[in-house]
């Protein structure tokens, strides 16, 4: 039974991916796109990886969705465009690269072992439970540092692109509805207690500061969607601070390591330290996403501008 | 103290990022005369005391990420303090400019990450972590490249970001492929496993690709010139001396160290001479042909690139281990001297820009005698890039050519031999316009010093570095020869 | 094993299905869509490594790597995005090749 | 038992499979849309039963937040459809 399914998973993502990219109506590839994101995390689910399935819920689901959705805009107007020509010349090079790899992937080793076995053998000098998370905030730390820096670098250049000088500059006020507001009423004391329930899972469970980052942010998003104000009551000097607090958490714990122990990012044994870690990437990542989703340009000029060379 | 080339940067991006107005001026400049600082005195380290290895977190490999620092990537650091520190002077009055203003604001801090991921890249050592600092290299740099918010350059941006996009998606597959193989993330541990089965080659496949299309190689060469030449002076130095010389090092890191003797096959390594030889004459060929200052540059960057790629099959046929020496340095010298000319040759243009308000060559006359010491700039760093005694190109060049003929790959020697003239073309048709008068071009406006003068020492440096051949050698060859070979640093 | 065939399959060929859609739209919404199903073929081989590992328990380290890997590629899509946004605000367009102040050459 | 929830997820996601057939026949774009929410409500179904085959409880989390999330592309949608973004073009299909 678990074979039938993996072969059905396997062909249907497949399947919904070539849909993807065939398909010829935009706004049918990003709602595809959507599919294909719920159809990935059960494939996550399968592999017995629940930490990348709520994330990819958390992104695919929401997230992803809401900024191609806004990205399509006045897209979705052109219907029908003719599907791109040389299909066959450029098909045949990426089906002899699919060929190539699915061969070489026959040699994966039988007996491949991973890194595994080592990281539950040395868990527990991270005074950490869970090997995710020890693995994030302990082994490989550093990459979640710098993954922290590419989240920020991305909003100062979505910055940068929009010339702005705060995300809330390029904030537009949104059009108040009303069963929005009656959703949110509904789904956001949900979405904060989700969140705090995931950064808490975390420490010991799948879980942890990404999933609740996006939850939060998702909640964010969906405040604005709303036309609620009190996003924009966030002055702005709070709003940067708020951002950066989870690279700064890392770049002062990388900093006061080399003073105290001679060592690059190695961390004091407390419980405080990794509570520390997780809020502050927690909160950094929700409203470093919230900005990403909502640094959008202005609709009204350049749109209007846009479906009258379109059309 | 490799640690701080990478808390500094960030540190003052961060800071540039909250504060407003002139302080932000300040806290740029002073943390790029740290980080400067910093890069010497770690050069001068690493050239006494030889390679560091550190364990991140106190976790030895390969659960723990590492930081490897040798020869080579002290040279790439050094380059990057000395091309960030002028860029950085020059920037400070660059965007005091009243058209430029606004966009200081956001300059600093994506340059400051630029930096700062570029000093992490030269430290990496295991293959996960080289992706995640790529996309931030990425990212910073297209945020770069569109600071100036024309159409041309948002497209530009776009489309040197979706091609690092799909090289960054590449090399993941080709780790997953790596740790498939060997279940280590690594590299020196990589370098020890012995048989490389097809899913070695593979990783090598995927990883060399997703990283020549970073660094523009010849045919994925068409981003580079609308990027480059589209941002505004400042960037365009930093996008072409330094950000493709960061996924070039990521390269030859992986070549030399990851693959070095199971995979690498000479054809692969053949190929890819053919195609940096073949970069060199249509980059070049690309740049004689153009009328606009900054785009005859940033074809040029097609061409210099195309150099780099000679090393490989230099390196990976020769057996000499002697001419593999000088193989190596041939290639890092043209990567210095490369950047430090072309960050010269795009200041020198901004400041022409500045000055004449146009980039179109013939609007370029009179300027000799107005604006001589840009003039001198130009001519200083096209010297260094036609590779004429006794600049660092010339060290280069000159070193390449000798290796190519003791490797008996005698078509290779194509390169330096048609390339020099080739850029020669371009250089004396930037060169000629400046000292043709003509009555009807009024000239010019006022271009401040510190622009001026940082041009000047770029390009001064890029000839000085003919000089110090030695010490590049005995960096190269004592202390990393043995990192380079694979072996782990004890 | 027969299940990490299964999915390492399925990843390669998302991974060249979002290549050919890169490389054939000339879009660029559809080339970013394209560019995150690259990133899910990726993103799958490795969890499908992290499946077969021989010992009980997940491999942890491939599982890290794609959370790592899931931030890294949203904050790109957001990134590409609002650019593409700001191609069609002063364009009009959505493409690539259209690219009207910039002289013949 | 488990063999059991498994068919039964199994059967869910043919379900989804059969749904697509909506998204690409449309007409209209809010038909498309409402396939993709009923894809997230049998997600979290096939999720759930999913947590039960493989005795994995944490997948629940992953089944709430889809619970949780998918409303917010419809509101996108709804907020691009209804406010003058998409309607002038499309009107025949809303």
């Amino acid at each position: 039974m678990g074979l039938i399914f993996d072969l059905i998973i396997g062909l249907s993502l497949a399947g919904v991916a070539w849909r993807i990219v065939r398909v010829r109506e935009h706004f049918q590839a990003i709602v595809l796109f959507i599919t294909f994101g719920l159809l990935l995390s059960l494939a996550w689910t399968r592999l017995k990886s629940p930490d990348i399935a709520i994330a990819e819920a958390a992104v695919g689901a929401g997230l992803a969705g809401v900024l191609l959705m806004d990205a399509l805009g006045t897209l979705s107007s052109t219907r029908n465009q003719p599907l791109p020509g040389r299909f066959l010349q450029l098909f045949i090079p990426c089906l002899f690269l699919a060929g190539l790899m699915a061969y070489t992937i026959l040699f994966i080793p039988a007996d491949f072992q991973g890194l595994g076995p080592m990281v539950s053998e040395a868990l527990p000098d991270t005074h950490l439970e869970y090997p995710v998370t020890a693995v994030l905030l302990d082994f490989r730390g550093y990459d979640t540092w710098l993954e922290l820096g590419v989240l920020l670098v991305a909003v100062l250049g979505v910055l940068c692109v929009r010339q702005a000088g705060t995300i809330k500059g390029s904030m537009l006020p949104a059009p108040a509805e009303p069963v929005g507001r009656w959703i949110i009423k509904l789904l956001l004391p949900l979405m904060v207690l989700i969140g705090g329930y995931l950064l808490w899972l975390g420490a010991f469970a799948p879980g942890g500061a990404f999933q609740a980052g996006v939850v939060l942010a998702s909640g964010g998003v969906m405040l604005w969607q709303a036309g609620h104000p009190s996003l924009a009551l966030l002055h702005h000097v709070w709003w940067k601070i708020l951002m950066i607090s989870g690279f700064v958490f890392f770049l002062i714990l990388a900093s006061s390591s080399l003073l105290y122990n001679q060592q690059f990012m190695t961390h004091p044994e407390a419980k405080m330290w990794i509570l520390g870690v997780e809020y502050a990437a927690t909160l950094s990542i929700a409203i470093c996403l919230i900005s990403l989703v909502l640094a959008s340009p202005a609709r009204n000029q350049g749109d209007q501008r846009a479906r009258k060379t379109e059309s | 103290m490799p640690e701080l080339l990478i808390l500094v940067p960030f540190t003052g991006a961060l800071l540039c990022f909250l504060f407003p107005g002139h302080i932000r001026d300040v806290i740029g400049l002073l943390c790029a005369v740290l980080t400067f600082v910093a890069s010497i005195i770690l050069t001068g380290n690493i050239y006494q005391n030889g390679p560091i290895r550190l364990n991140l977190g106190g976790w030895k490999e390969p659960l723990g990420i590492g930081m490897c620092v040798d020869g080579l990537s002290v040279l790439f650091i050094f380059l990057t303090g000395i091309v960030g520190l002028l860029v950085s002077l020059y920037s400070v009055s660059f965007f005091s400019k009243a058209n430029n203003q606004s966009l200081a604001k956001h300059f600093w801090p994506l340059w400051l990450f630029l930096w700062g991921s570029l000093n992490s890249i030269f430290f990496v050592s295991d293959i996960f972590n080289a992706y995640v600092v790529m996309e931030l290299i990425s990212i910073s740099a297209a945020a770069l490249a569109a600071l100036s918010g024309t159409n041309a350059s948002l497209i530009a941006a776009l489309r040197y970001f979706l091609l690092a996009m799909a090289g960054s998606m590449a090399f993941l597959l080709g780790v997953g492929f790596l740790y498939a193989q060997t279940g280590t993330l690594d590299m020196y541990l990589l370098g020890a496993v012995t048989d490389g089965g097809p899913l070695m080659a593979m990783a090598l496949g995927l990883m060399t690709v997703g990283l020549i299309m970073k660094t523009a190689l010849f045919p994925f060469h068409f981003w580079l010139p609308p990027a480059h030449g589209e941002a505004p002076a400042p960037v365009s130095a930093v996008l072409s001396a330094l950000v493709i010389k960061g996924s070039f090092y990521l390269l030859l890191r992986i070549w030399c160290t990851v693959f070095q003797d199971t995979t690498a096959s000479p054809q692969t390594a053949t190929l890819l001479g053919l195609l940096g030889l073949t970069g060199v004459i249509w980059g070049s060929y690309q740049a004689i042909i153009q009328n606009r200052l900054k785009l005859i540059i940033a074809y040029s960057s097609v061409g210099q690139v195309g150099y780099l790629f000679l090393l490989f099959p230099l390196v990976f046929i020769t057996l000499d281990p002697a001419w593999k020496i000088e193989a190596w340095t041939a290639c890092v010298f043209q990567t210095i001297s490369h950047g430090l000319a072309k960050a010269a040759l795009f200041l020198a243009a901004g400041n022409l820009i500045h000055a004449t308000g146009t980039e179109n060559l013939k609007s370029m006359r009179n300027i000799a005698d107005r604006l001589p010491m840009t003039t001198f700039t130009l001519a200083l760093a096209g010297v260094s890039l036609m590779g004429l005694p006794p600049s660092g190109g010339f060290v280069a060049k000159w070193m390449l050519l000798q290796s190519i003929l003791a490797s008996g790959q005698w078509w290779l020697a194509a390169a330096p031999i048609l390339g020099g003239l080739l850029t020669a073309a371009y250089i004396f048709r930037i060169l000629s316009q400046a000292f043709v008068s003509d009555d009807q071009i009024s000239c010019c406006g006022h271009v401040s010093f510190v622009m001026e003068k940082s041009a000047l020492l770029l390009a001064i440096f890029s000839i000085l570095i003919g000089f110090r051949s030695k010490e590049v050698i005995f960096l190269l060859s004592e202390q990393v020869y043995f990192v380079i070979q694979g072996g782990i640093i004890p | 094993m027969t299940t990490l065939l299964i999915y390492a399959f399925t990843s390669i060929i998302l991974f060249s299905i979002g290549l050919f859609g890169l490389v054939s739209h000339p879009n660029l919404i559809r080339k970013i869509v394209s560019l995150n199903i690259m990133g899910g073929g990726a993103f799958l081989f490795l969890i499908s490594l992290a499946y077969h590992g021989r010992s009980p328990d997940i491999d942890p380290v491939p599982q890290a790597m794609v959370l790592t890997g899931i931030v890294v590629t949203i904050s790109a899509t957001a990134f590409a995005l609002c650019l593409t946004r700001r191609i069609r605000e002063k364009t009009g367009q959505c493409l690539l090749e259209h690219c009207p102040d910039k002289p013949e050459t | 038992m488990n063999t059991f929830f498994l068919g039964m997820a199994l059967f869910l996601v043919l379900n989804i499979l059969a749904g697509l057939w909506r998204v690409l026949k449309g007409p209209k774009q809010a038909d498309r849309m409402v396939a993709a929410q009923l894809f997230g409500t049998t997600g979290v179904a096939s999720l759930l039963l999913l947590a039960q085959a493989l005795e994995s409880p944490f997948i629940r989390n992953a089944a709430l937040l889809f619970a949780l999330l998918t409303v917010m592309a419809v509101l996108a949608f709804v907020r691009n459809t209804s406010y003058g973004v998409v309607e002038d073009n499309n009107d025949e299909h809303l």
